[in-house]
């Protein structure tokens, strides 16, 4: 139904590569589900919007190629022609649901919208009776309601599910999907894969689905597509490529895909010393106002959390988005106060530490950030921003060199790097500079918010295995959180799951993989996407 | 065409519009103007200043100069209809006026009783001679207030001031604040026949170009003082259907002083007043500031006041004689060529006088003396003024027809008081005291003449302050008002006799 | 839940201008010059007596908290004193002045907007030359001074050509009839409308521009392209609303400049409004008044901040209340 | 690309940038080009342009109007460099304040700046001028009153997210004391806006400073572009030149500072590079 000939996008001037694009071809058959994977700045979502005629218009355009939909051309379509077609034969969904809705629109109006574009004909009574049908099938409760409803005032999922609605509203013979569930929650993108899966089938929709998660891939591919710097580099059913990779880069992208073994360590001896650190009914709570005229809100952000944890440990908290796990991080290493509840760190309560002895006492306790962009300032060279620890606890310049250059070489980068800046470095790249940041203190507990989540699954093996190996080499207690379950199991010695501000269940990877206590841990785990496969 | 005929309304720009009319109440520009037709005085003065009859038909003045009859009209009027009489004139000078009017306390303060043998016969006896007596009878200085209305009431908050009840050839018919004043003629004047118009009516535009404007269109008929601006003269004067007059301010006679702190080095030595004074070009004052209205003054006394004398020492432009006298100080150039610094607080009272200010900035630089301006708002102006705090300080002075009213205030020892308009730059010379006693007391002309043309010459050499410019006030005509500047009171005065031709 | 904000807000409000007050109270009070002296100066002559006495019926001869005190009092009553100046209560020279600027103010307030948004839109809608003229125009008019235009507008369409009145509201000479008088004062309004506006049309049309184009590349402007939606339909029923708000609330804030503005151009323009009052007011030191007109002003100011802030309420689902 | 090549590449940027080296050069050579004061009354009073010699005419007393509008170059630039420096300093610190520490430090300074804001701006430099009598330091100080709380909201704004980026929170967890986390880690990131806003902050100095000129309120030692209109306004009928000139002069400047701080807007701004 759709054949992508040889497509060509090339990148304006400037840019790392030439193409965006280089020589793809793809085919799509009725009914099929096609997944893109493959990492950032790949080329996927480019592709996807060659197909839409939706390139940014920023220079952007097919400079070779076809793209072949019904035995038409689309790229030498007629603007309005195409118009015609999207929505009603070509939809598609992006990839952030907080934004892909027009804020100032009803949620009802927004998928009715579509029955005026393409002049179906429907009086209004019809149009209302279809959006309420459409949002009924995307199991969303009160359809009525929702389809009264204003964006802001849905979470994420819902969000998704609406622009799925759009998304089938005409019966669309193809549809695209741009990496739709990457910012949701699990539990979240399993409901939406599970809806859009049985939509997909019920219709006989073809939907190319655009993924960097070989769980997801794994989930609901029937073919999949790999894509590497803009080209195709291997394309065949789920089964076989995910089985049996036939491409270097595919196989390494299948191998940094965390296992989900839980057999991978032993299980430590029971500490015999008292913890470095233990918290103890830790409660934060936020007051909020929605928007100007809204009432104060509050957020009950940590509830009576409470965990130790011992030299050498890695405890990992797990949880959904807003489930509280940063405010935790932050409370911890006082970068806020918590409300109430107590943190002792080798027997000395930090609550009440202020000032310069607060200064001081930080040196024990160091973190690593989710945002390699973010974390590093981009106004100082690498070098003066690890030494930056030091030397605010006194180091001499020069011995706070010296420390610098070491914890380099830790990370894995060469001395030269200290006179670089931020952002003449990749991703993963930063994160090794956020680490020996970190470590140039010599920290007794490394607190490790996502560190690995803005990173690609490749770079992500790699700063795991980093992380592991510094952990061992100096004996560090760590704590590391992360919103995905893979990760966890791989990293931790125990797993802490967070839900609402609450710790609900804590233990061993394989007592949490294998034997959850908690319901919501078992949903958690559930929801794992392509535990059958991967 | 040169017969008066009666009929029409004639109608005048007044800028800035007044706060009220009352003109015994204030003597703001405006309120002179409008209320000048409304209430009246005993007597106006012609172009050399001679008393004329007003309210009074006649007066005498006794031999030893003490004692002034007056006789009033018999048929004078109240605009309300009760008749003018003696009383109102008591009242008016002996209570009215002494509450509000700070000139005419000056003059009444002299008179040692006031009598009224009938309604229409008032006699003042005075403390001691004083021979400018009848000037105070004028339409600014002592208006007739009417002692029906007034009389026990707080002058300022008596409601009679919203609608003025005067004995005028015009009657206050209604005010459109921010636009407009109707004034109606006076049925029941006691001159046959007068006024000859039907009313005027006087219109408030703020805006000067828009004024102008209004004046070359024939909008309206006259603008007056600040209604015109110099600037615009030119153009006023080139437009065939308007005249400006050249007469009409010989009461007032604004002279120009520029006052120079002698309590403050280096204005305390004569020699640097001097030399200041030749630095200046006064005739590009006149024409290029002033755009021609006025003349060059020499001395302390303007042209058209009573007992001027020409013949004293005078400082024509000339930058070398000034260098010379500010070399013979021993105030020799520094480096950078200048020999003093001084500042000049500048009139805040419109562009025109901004400009002198820059003007004399850069006269004085041509001598290398290094001025600097001061603007400030109008209050603070005052208030420094007053209070001696300047360096230079430039504005313009009433003469009020006679020096004794308008001119020894600047120069008396006596009159050295923190207050506006006296003697602020503290010039104190017991001579001219002296002299300005014996010639307030005087009735023998030729002696007054005397005395006075003394002081002149005393003042000039003194020179306290410099004396920039007889600053004649714009008044612009259209060409088909006629008769309407006839009395030194100019575009004051009540307007009886003017006309409108057709 | 809106009425308890929207009181909340009043209340901050009232603070505010109470706050305004207090600080230009204090600050003209304690700058130089006596009130008293300019009266006396005016009347040709003056003695201590006469200055004492008018000092002593305006009340200047009391403390200052004594007299702040009694000022609020008054104001609590709709009192703003009396203009020792003018002879008038100054409420009454303020309200005598108020509709002119309002007038004037709201005209160009329109205009500005209205324009603004137009030429906003079609710079980022169409680009090219469309965006040139655009950008050209809104720079020259945001860099040139606003009293200057004034004047030039004067001297090409009023002396030049004659075509508009340079100066005031009305026509020197009455016109009579309703009609008549309102196209009268209509065509005195359009040069000062156009200089105090084009200033702000120029604001309104970057701030339009910026705001679409930071609008476009959002993902729900491609939700819709890829509903199918023309481009034209993008544009007017997705892009233009989310990109007028930001707009709207500028304006809001600005509303109060444009009163600030206004002096210029009433000086220029002779326009009889609170501008000139508030600049003559200042040149003659009338306290009372030049309060009165801060009161007022900042009074308006702050009552438009809240409507704007309202109106955003209204038309932003986000912002309202929870449901 | 570097913020100086992205600059380069924005042609108007460039011709603003001309214009103002043009307008600062003539400032600069103020003195040398005309050496008598602007004030001298060199020639006679209402010459048209190229008339007498005089290249832009002469004003009502005679004063060369080209002489004028070099020495005004100077008076308008350095007091309004003058002013923004002041109000930016003073608009960094109090933001810089309150957008770091927040909360009541924070709330009083904003409803500070909120009140300062409520007055009409225009307004309070007007009476602030008047009642202070004009001078230097009493326009600066003017100037700088009315334009700080635009620099304070900015500040705040930019303070209170770069508080919450990764590295700001990075340094404090390092042990870094306050004031480098403000001066060291803060601040120069939050340089680029403020960069920005300054520098069309000097084209507004210029428009208020030639706007209170205009109404009689600038120094009156000091030749100045706004009170060449002022004092001439009411000839437009008779001599146009007399304020026209000015004008332009004017116009170019802050017409030639805004392209240039658009410029440097767009050259500080990574999000926009392509
Ligand atoms: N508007 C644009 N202008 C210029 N280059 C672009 C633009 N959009 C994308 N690119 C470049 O094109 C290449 C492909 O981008 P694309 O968005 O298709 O990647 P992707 O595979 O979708 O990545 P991700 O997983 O991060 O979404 C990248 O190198 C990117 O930098
Ligand atoms: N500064 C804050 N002010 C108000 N509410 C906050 C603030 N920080 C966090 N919250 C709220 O507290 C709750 C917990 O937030 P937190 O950032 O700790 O979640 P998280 O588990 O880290 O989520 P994510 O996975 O999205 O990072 C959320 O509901 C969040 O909205
Ligand atoms: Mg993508
Ligand atoms: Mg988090
Ligand atoms: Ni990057």
């Amino acid at each position: 139904m759709l054949q992508i000939r040889g497509l060509d996008i090339p990148l304006p001037g400037g840019g790392e590569r030439r193409f965006a694009v280089r020589g793809l071809s793809l085919d799509v058959a009725p009914g099929e589900l096609v997944c893109i994977v493959g990492e950032s700045g790949s080329g996927k979502s480019l592709t996807a919007r060659a197909v839409m005629g939706l390139l940014p218009d920023m220079g952007l355009r097919a400079s070779a190629g076809t793209i072949t939909f019904k035995g038409e051309n689309l790229l030498a379509l007629p603007q309005r022609r195409m118009e015609g077609l999207r929505g009603r034969e070509i939809s598609m969904i992006f990839q952030e649901p907080m934004t892909a809705l027009n804020p100032l629109m009803r949620v009802g109006d927004q998928i009715s919208e579509l029955f005026r574009i393409h002049r179906s004909g429907f009086d209004k009574a019809e149009r209302q009776r279809r959006v309420l049908s459409l949002l009924a099938d995307l199991n969303l409760p009160d359809p009525a309601r929702i389809a009264e409803a204003y964006p802001f005032e849905m979470s994420g999922g819902q969000r998704q599910r609406v622009m799925i609605a759009i998304a089938f509203a005409l019966g669309p013979s193809l549809l695209i999907a741009d990496e739709p569930t990457t910012a949701l929650d699990v539990t979240t993108q399993m409901q939406i894969l599970r809806v859009l899966k049985r939509l997909q089938a019920e219709r006989g929709t073809a939907v190319i689905f655009i993924t960097h998660d070989f769980g997801v891939v794994a989930e609901i591919a029937d073919r999949v597509a790999v894509m590497w710097r803009g080209e195709l580099v291997e394309q065949g059913p789920a089964r076989a490529v995910l089985g049996a990779p036939a491409h270097a880069y595919t196989k390494a992208l299948i191998d940094s895909v965390p296992r989900l073994s839980a057999d991978a360590r032993a299980e430590r001896a029971a500490p015999t010393q008292p913890p470095v650190l233990s918290v103890a009914g830790l409660s934060k709570i936020f007051r909020v106002r929605k928007g100007m005229f809204g009432a104060e809100r509050k957020v009950e952000a940590l509830k009576q959390v409470s965990f130790t944890l011992h030299a050498g440990e890695t405890l990992a908290v797990v949880g959904e988005s807003g489930s509280g796990k940063t405010t935790l991080s932050r409370c911890i290493v006082r970068l806020m106060r918590p409300d109430a509840g107590r943190i002792d760190l080798f027997g000395e309560d930090m609550g009440q530490l202020a000032g310069g002895a607060l200064r001081a006492r930080r040196k024990a306790i160091q973190m690593v950030f989710q945002d390699p962009h973010g974390s590093l300032n981009p106004r100082i060279r690498v070098g003066p921003i690890i030494m930056a620890g030091p030397l605010a606890h006194g180091v001499k310049p020069a011995a706070a060199r010296a420390t610098a250059e070491r914890m380099l070489g830790l990370v894995g980068l060469d001395a030269g790097a200290m006179d670089r800046y931020p952002h003449q470095f990749s991703g993963g790249q930063r994160q090794r500079i956020g680490l020996a940041r970190a470590l140039a203190l010599e920290p007794l507990v490394l607190i490790a918010d996502e560190p690995v989540s803005a990173l690609d699954v490749t770079v992500q093996a790699q700063i795991l295995d980093l992380l592991r190996d510094v952990r061992e080499k100096l004996g560090l207690a760590m704590i590391f959180i992360t919103h995905d379950l893979r990760v966890a199991g791989q990293v931790a010695d125990r797993i802490a799951v967070m839900r609402q501000g609450e710790i609900v269940e804590e233990g061993t990877p394989a007592a949490i993989m294998g034997s959850a206590r908690h319901e919501y841990t078992r949903q958690l785990v559930a929801a794992i996407p392509g535990r059958r496969l991967i | 065409q040169d017969t008066p005929k009666s009929g029409g309304t004639l109608r005048i720009l007044v800028h800035p519009e007044p706060p009220h009319l009352v003109t015994a109440l204030g003597q703001a520009s405006g309120t002179v103007t409008i209320g000048g037709k409304v209430f009246e005085s005993l007597l106006t003065f012609d172009f050399e200043l001679n008393p004329k009859p007003g309210l009074a038909e006649r007066w005498e003045v006794s031999a030893d100069g003490l004692t002034y009859t007056f006789h009033l009209r018999p048929n004078a009027k109240w605009h309300d209809g009760k008749p003018f009489t003696s009383a109102d004139v008591a009242f008016t000078t002996q209570e009215f006026l002494m509450k509000t009017h700070p000139r005419a306390r000056g003059v009444f303060s002299r008179v040692a009783a006031v009598e009224t043998p009938d309604a229409r016969t008032i006699v003042y006896k005075l403390k001691e001679k004083f021979s400018p007596f009848l000037y105070a009878f004028e339409l600014s200085g002592a208006p007739m207030m009417p002692k029906h209305l007034y009389e026990g009431t707080d002058f300022d908050k008596n409601p009679a001031n919203e609608k003025p009840i005067g004995t005028g050839p015009f009657r206050f018919v209604a005010w459109k604040k921010g636009e407009s004043l109707q004034l109606e003629r006076n049925p029941d004047y006691y001159r046959q026949g007068r006024p000859y118009l039907d009313g005027i009516s006087f219109h408030f535009i703020p805006d000067a170009a828009a004024r102008t404007v209004a004046m070359e269109q024939g909008a309206v008929d006259q603008a007056q003082f600040d209604a015109v601006q110099f600037t615009d003269l030119e153009r006023l004067r080139r437009n065939p259907a308007l005249t400006v007059a050249d007469k009409g301010q010989e009461f007032i006679a604004p002279l120009v002083l520029m006052d120079m702190n002698s309590r403050r080095p280096p204005f305390d030595d004569k020699r640097f007043r001097k030399a200041l004074m030749h630095a200046i070009d006064r005739n590009f004052i006149k024409d290029r500031i002033f755009y021609g209205q006025g003349k060059v003054p020499t001395g302390p006394i303007a042209s058209s006041t009573r007992n001027y004398d020409p013949k004293v020492a005078t400082y024509p432009y000339d930058q070398e004689k000034a260098k010379a006298l500010l070399d013979e100080m021993g105030l020799k150039p520094k480096a950078d060529g200048t020999r003093a610094d001084i500042k000049i607080l500048a009139l805040p009272y419109g562009d025109h006088w901004t400009r002198l200010a820059e003007y004399l900035r850069e006269s004085f630089r041509r001598v290398g003396v290094r001025a600097t301006v001061e603007n400030t708002d109008p209050g603070n102006w005052i208030q420094r003024y007053t209070n001696w705090d300047y360096d230079i300080v430039y504005t313009f002075f009433y003469q009020y027809a006679d020096p004794a009213l308008g001119v020894g205030r600047t120069y008396l020892c006596s009159n050295v008081r923190k207050v506006f308009l006296a003697n602020a730059n503290g010039y104190c010379n017991q001579r001219v005291d002296d002299l300005f006693t014996a010639a307030t007391a005087e009735t023998d002309e030729t002696k007054k003449q005397a005395y006075y043309s003394e002081i002149q010459r005393l003042i000039t050499e003194d020179l306290p302050v410099g004396f920039l410019l007889e600053l004649q006030f714009p008044v612009v005509m259209n060409k088909r008002l006629r008769d309407a500047i006839t009395t030194a009171h100019g575009p004051n005065d009540a307007y009886a006799d003017a006309w409108l031709a057709r | 839940m809106r009425l308890r904000y929207l009181l909340r807000r009043l209340a901050g409000g009232l603070l505010v201008v109470l706050l305004v007050i207090v600080f230009c109270f204090v600050i003209l009070r304690l700058a130089p010059g006596d009130p008293a002296m300019i009266m006396a100066g005016e009347s040709g002559a003056s003695d201590e007596q006469f200055i004492a006495d008018i000092r002593r019926s305006y009340g200047l001869d009391q403390p200052l908290p004594v007299q702040l005190a009694k000022y609020l009092g008054n104001v609590l009553q709709f009192d703003l004193g009396f203009s020792y100046r003018q002879k008038r209560p100054n409420a009454e020279l303020i309200a005598e002045r108020l509709p002119a600027t309002l007038l004037l103010a709201a005209s160009a307030f329109v205009l500005s907007l209205a324009l603004g948004i137009v030429l906003g839109y079609l710079a980022a809608r169409f680009r090219g030359l469309a965006d040139a003229a655009v950008s050209i125009f809104s720079l020259a008019f945001y860099a040139t001074p606003i009293f200057w235009i004034g004047l030039m507008g004067i001297l090409v369409f009023s002396v030049q050509l004659e075509w508009l009145p340079a100066f005031g509201m009305r026509s020197i000479l009455p016109v009579t009839g309703g009609w008549a008088k309102a196209a009268d004062v209509a065509r005195h309004l359009i040069l000062p409308t156009l200089t105090l506006g084009l200033f702000y049309t120029a604001i309104y049309a970057r701030l339009m521009r910026a705001s679409l184009l930071e609008v476009r590349p959002l993902d729900f402007v491609a939700t819709a392209r890829a509903k199918g939606a023309s481009i034209g339909r993008v544009w007017r029923r997705h892009m233009f609303r989310n990109a007028v708000l930001p707009v709207l609330t500028m304006a809001g804030v600005q509303a109060g400049q444009i009163v600030g503005g206004s002096i210029l151009v009433e000086t220029v323009f002779a326009w009889p409004g609170i501008g000139r009052l508030a600049f003559e007011a200042v040149f003659q030191r009338d306290y009372n008044l030049l309060l009165g007109i801060f009161l007022v002003t900042s009074t308006a100011v702050v009552a438009i901040n809240i409507a704007t802030d309202f109106i955003y309420t209204l038309v932003d689902p986000r912002t309202g209340p929870a449901r | 690309m570097t913020a100086a090549q992205r600059f380069r590449t924005n042609i108007a940027a460039c011709i603003g940038l001309l214009i103002l080296a043009a307008m600062v050069l003539l400032a600069v050579l103020a003195p040398v080009l005309y050496p008598t004061s602007p004030w001298e009354m060199a020639g006679e009073p209402y010459l048209r342009p190229l008339q007498g010699g005089y290249l832009l005419g002469t004003d009502m007393l005679g004063r060369d109007i080209a002489a004028g509008i070099a020495h005004g170059a100077r008076v308008s630039l350095l007091l309004a460099l003058v002013a923004t420096a002041a109000g930016t300093l003073a608009g960094v610190l109090v933001g810089a304040v309150a957008g770091y520490f927040g909360g009541r430090i924070d709330e009083l300074l904003m409803r500070a700046t909120e009140f300062f804001q409520t007055i009409p701006s225009f307004l309070l430099a007007v009476v602030l001028v008047a009642l202070f009598s004009p001078s230097i330091s009493s326009i600066v100080a003017a100037i700088a009153v009315v334009s700080w709380p635009g620099v304070a909201r900015l500040v705040r704004g930019q303070f209170l997210s770069l508080r919450q980026a990764e590295f700001v929170q990075a340094s404090i967890v390092l042990g870094e004391p306050t004031h480098r986390v403000i001066f060291r880690q803060i601040l120069p990131n939050a340089l680029g806006p403020i960069i920005v806003t300054a520098s069309l902050m000097v084209a507004t100095a210029i428009l208020l400073e030639s706007s209170l000129s205009f109404l009689g309120l600038g120094d009156p030692d000091l030749m100045s572009w706004g009170y060449m209109i002022g004092a001439s306004r009411n000839l437009i009928r008779d001599a146009w030149w007399m304020c026209t000139f000015p004008g332009v002069a004017i116009f170019l400047t802050v017409l030639a500072i805004n392209l240039v701080g658009d410029g440097l807007g767009d050259a500080l701004n990574p999000r926009l590079t392509s």
